[in-house]
């Protein structure tokens, strides 16, 4: 689950860690309060959950209280990467000496946590890590051992700072790690951590992912956020609902499968094959009928499909099952669409038995299948 | 001998109460694995499929000498699962729980590391080796033939996909491994790779990859200097868009790390070839062998 | 800091674990209120932080509030181990079908953590131990891996449960575990834990002692507890002040030295001469005149002060320094007793001198101060 | 060569601008020792006693081959301070400062043990060897002359009186160590005793111990089969009530176990003789040498 910057903020803010004079605002009325309380020039940003909000225009500045009302209106009205913005942070403006950038995160490979930090903050960790990788520094956990103060202090010293400023950083690495603990985070980035003019750190900008595996463990929190999972379109929501794994994508085939790789290999297969997946919809292990006929509902929901591409490995999922979740969904709500089946593995026969006696033909491989789904979505389109 | 399991593997189950661990326990008998015990804490003294179950593996494991375990217990008693496994000295442990947290995932590799004990998964079908009969995981045996080629994959019907293919062209396997969907698995590829170069069953290995991380990468540059088997790739989800889990945890290119490509370059500059399509698998096994 | 009964339970509480029903009441009118709220029989139990209280009558069982009155109005009159009862825990009588013992503390040969468990609860471990060794289950705490729910159900097991009584006996070990690491805990027991004949496992009694040392880390706790560090007289509380170990015995010799060893062999020594110590006082490292002053003004607050042994091997410690405390205390106080001073290493010819012109008698040897001083004291008795 | 540390150690100071670590880094270069840094995160660049500083253990053992860490740091910051010292790889890292939480206590203790590092303290004051001149701590250098006798003890002014004891006897040390006055520390009593016996120019061994725990015991066990020099013992405390702290944070009886009486019965029966007090210890090793 993805923070905004304003609740990553609240919860850095519950750790110690300074963070700019703000507060969030729904309203251009609501800013202009907010300006008025920080009684000085005020930085805007549109609080969504994607990147470079910067470049998008998402963030502006704002000398008065009716300027701050005036771009937050600006800033409402927008969508960001086609995502709407319902609330902005309003926060004092930082007279900014050095961009810093401080994150944790996990290296794979390692199976550990990663302290990261680079004394030329600002632009995002994959650009620097291209441009100047030898400004990053970091540091795996140990752990069994964790995160100790002093090698947050050689973090701050291998990064350039000194005297009182060595510490002052190492806080920061310090905090972002209790939080990474506490909130089970698989991500999180301060960039920039400013440095101001006036020798103050402070947390500019805030990103935390908690992983999603752990939510459980954090209903407290989830309640204190009160908010819905915004990211979601209906039909992802709907997909989530059903624990099945549900990705839109820019084409019109509809690719329904059971497991990751085999629904990935499929929308691979149908570009292969000079088409385009619409939707990748995993339907998990051991799919019985029900399951398969809400498969195809909740494709079904997605208006840009023009074809629907069933591939199915019959292992703890039976093939039975799946032929009448197809015939189910057919009978039941109709499928306004060309529909392609391939069906291979447990209880294969039976399965074709089914489809047969439904008049639903069905083909033996991957390759026939996703060149039959790719033709008849031309064919429909001449 | 092929590698972590062979015929004297004794196989535990934990979770075997559940209605997974009901339900596979079964199908690994049938398969013709070795499970002596099962492990669903306050069950104890119950049977499952005629296997006796203990209140703990330190239990089972005194009353059947078992060797490894397999853990069907759910995602937020998965991680003491297999803390509880690699105190009893199981190995390997394989963990086929989704969803299990990441850092209790990283708590449980690192235990076992420390203890020399392989993990395998979280998120995996599991492990296979059809000359022992062995079966530690949910996969359906019937597609995996005997035979000389090393299986190693981050998916699972995939696998399946691939191994069918395999076993069609008259191509069996020494051991199939599922290595997890998650973003932290205990074995990796690269790992995996080492276990199947020092096995002298194994004549040839097929890899299969799919989009985030670079397993494969890494793998790839391992295999570059140290693999002289023929190896086969096939790498899922060159059409996926970057930001986005492809059902798989781990499935997920961030920023440009994680590309099909990437791996697919990586592989074949490593002398892999890497199949555009499952069923390419098979047809590359047998122009290599 | 040792906590009483009522706050460890609030403690236990607050991390999910089952306790009694029941509440703290500080009048009889109070605890019959209680009893009232319980609506059933109850057991009444003294609040003091000392052991066997029970053996001094400490709890005491009321059938009905007017009962609970009674009784408590006897308890709150008492003193246990000399210790005034300020406070009673009133709470509903358990229907016990058996006592169970589970613990947490620190293994000094081992560094690490102990739990302890037992299915022979009720008497304490010391004599467990002592009786039925065989009945008790320990497990050390991995320093870098930690204490896990299959430990705690290893332990109930081991214990002798079964089905679901494991899981639910484990969870008293694993949320004791978990108050440990959060509070700096260096020892806490429920002694007993009562299994009830409806097949409830309850924490009928409570002991959580904090280390002292890591008190600065949990301010929010002690602010909520709300209390003056109930255990010390005036004299203990001027000594903990000043940073010195001070500990009242029952003679009438006031030992004070520099060093937690040298004040002990110094009290040995007082006892091989046939006299008795009344005061261990260790003035700690490098003690100037300020602090010799300050350590024989809080022993003379003592009554039962006879005689004063002053002790000193210099080290940091200079001995001129504490030749000008002990003539400054004699100067701006006066000392109404006997004093022997014992003083070598740093500056000790500067000390000597000091106390020559002051007119103060001072020995080169530990035991020839030892022996004066019973001397003076047997002297003074006749 | 006597134990621990000998002439070639080079000692670091951590904490060396705070007010014992100004004062006892002027008292240790007095004396002899081999002081070539200190740390003080922040104050780096700077020196004391012309001792340069450093922001880091790190840079200061690279500057200056640093071998042996003595820390002053404040309570709160002595674990991660001896922490910091382990990752460096210095050895032995003597922890003067009191008051140290034991759960820190633990942690650093473990972290050491996994490096194989000694861990001296905490609340000691160090340890000293008058032949090498180094003393890593903070006892009066003057009262302990050179010689064949090890002397290891929980407190610190007990052991200079005993030390000046052997002193004025004639009868000097290979190397005295303060095991510290806390229930948890890194050296305990048998480890020293163990190191004692295996260094040829040790002839004798003195152990000051006191009420509480039973490291005592436990080295009187050893002793008794492993021990062939002579072993004179003192415990404080003789006289000390149960249940009571007496200045130690780790000198209190509990129930019945830490007592002196089972102490000296301990190391009476495994052939150490105990003296009743300071001033007999050099009088009993004059008869036993």
């Amino acid at each position: 689950m993805k923070l905004f910057e304003h609740e990553a903020k609240d919860i850095f803010r519950a750790f110690g860690m300074p963070t700019p004079q703000g507060g969030v605002a729904h309203t251009p009325e609501e800013a202009r309060e907010r300006a008025k309380e920080i009684g000085k020039p005020v930085a805007v940003k549109a609080q969504v959950l994607t990147g470079k909000r910067g470049k998008a225009g998402g963030v502006k500045f704002a000398d008065t209280p009716d300027e701050a009302e005036r771009v937050v209106g600006e800033i409402l009205a927008m969508r960001i990467n086609d995502l709407p913005v319902k609330a902005v942070l309003v926060e004092e403006k930082l007279d900014i000496a050095q961009e810093i950038y401080a994150g944790v995160t996990i290296d794979r490979n390692e199976r550990k946590y990663v302290v990261i930090g680079s004394a030329a903050g600002g632009m995002s960790i994959e650009e620097l890590a291209a441009e100047h990788p030898e400004k990053i520094v970091k540091r795996h956990v140990d752990p069994h051992l964790g995160f100790h103060p002093f090698e947050a202090r050689e973090m701050a010293i291998d990064m350039g700072f000194r005297g009182k400023d060595i510490s002052r950083l190492a806080n920061f690495f310090l905090t972002l790690w209790k939080i990474v603990q506490t909130y089970d985070v698989e991500l999180t980035e301060i960039n920039p951590l400013i440095l101001t003019r006036d020798g103050r750190f402070l947390a500019a900008d805030a990103r935390l992912n908690i992983d999603d595996n752990a939510l459980y463990r954090h209903k407290g929190l989830i309640e204190k956020l009160k908010r819905e999972p915004v990211e979601m379109n209906e039909r992802e929501r709907r997909a989530a609902e059903e624990g099945m794994a549900y990705v839109e994508l820019d084409g019109n085939i509809a690719c329904i499968c059971n497991g990751a790789g085999l629904t990935m290999a499929t929308i691979d297969a149908v570009a292969l094959h000079g088409g385009k997946a619409g939707i990748f919809l995993d339907l998990g292990g051991g799919a019985d009928a029900e399951r398969v006929e809400k498969g195809i509902e909740i494709a079904l929901m997605n208006p840009s499909v023009r074809a629907i591409l069933i591939n199915i490995m019959g292992g703890i999922t039976r093939c039975d099952e799946v032929a009448r979740g197809i015939v189910a969904a057919r009978e039941e709500r109709g499928i306004g669409v060309p529909m392609v089946i391939r069906m291979v593995g447990t209880n294969e026969e039976e399965g074709q038995r089914i489809l047969q006696e439904a008049g639903i033909p069905f083909l033996k491989t991957m390759e026939e299948a996703a060149s039959k789904v790719v033709e008849l979505v031309k064919k429909e389109a001449e | 001998m092929a590698v972590l399991i062979d015929k004297d593997t004794r196989v535990l189950i934990q979770g075997i109460t559940g209605s997974q661990g009901t339900f596979h326990s079964a199908a690994m008998l049938e398969y013709g694995t070795k499970v002596v015990a099962g492990v669903t804490p306050g069950k104890g003294g119950s049977e499952v499929n005629s296997i006796p179950v203990y209140d703990s593996v330190r239990e089972a494991k005194e009353a059947h000498d078992a060797t490894a375990s397999v853990i069907f217990v759910p995602a937020p008693f998965a991680g003491d699962a297999a803390l509880e496994a690699i105190a009893a000295g199981l190995n390997p442990v394989v963990i086929i729980t989704e969803h299990v947290p990441v850092q209790d995932e990283i708590r449980v590799i690192h235990a076992a590391a420390r203890e020399g004990i392989t993990i395998i998964g979280p998120n995996t079908p599991g492990i296979i080796n059809p000359s022992a009969r062995q079966k530690l995981g949910i996969m359906p045996g019937h597609v995996f033939a005997d035979g000389p080629v090393a299986l190693m994959s981050r998916s699972g019907t995939l696998t399946y996909e691939i191994a069918a293919g395999m076993t069609n062209a008259g191509i069996g396997i020494t051991t199939a491994i599922g290595l997890g969907g998650d973003p932290c698995v205990g074995l990796t590829t690269i790992e995996a790779v080492k276990l199947f170069q020092s096995d002298p069953e194994t004549k040839a290995m097929v890899i299969v990859g799919e989009i985030g991380g670079d397993a494969e990468e890494r793998a790839a540059a391992y295999i570059k200097d140290h693999v002289d088997i023929p190896v086969v790739g096939f790498i899922a989800g060159r059409t996926a868009p970057p930001g986005k889990r492809m059902g798989h945890a781990g499935a997920i290119i961030s920023g440009s790390t994680g590309t099909a490509l990437a791996k697919i370059s990586a592989l074949t500059e490593a002398g892999v070839r890497v199949a555009d399509k499952p069923s390419d698998v098979a047809r590359l096994l047998k122009e290599m062998m």
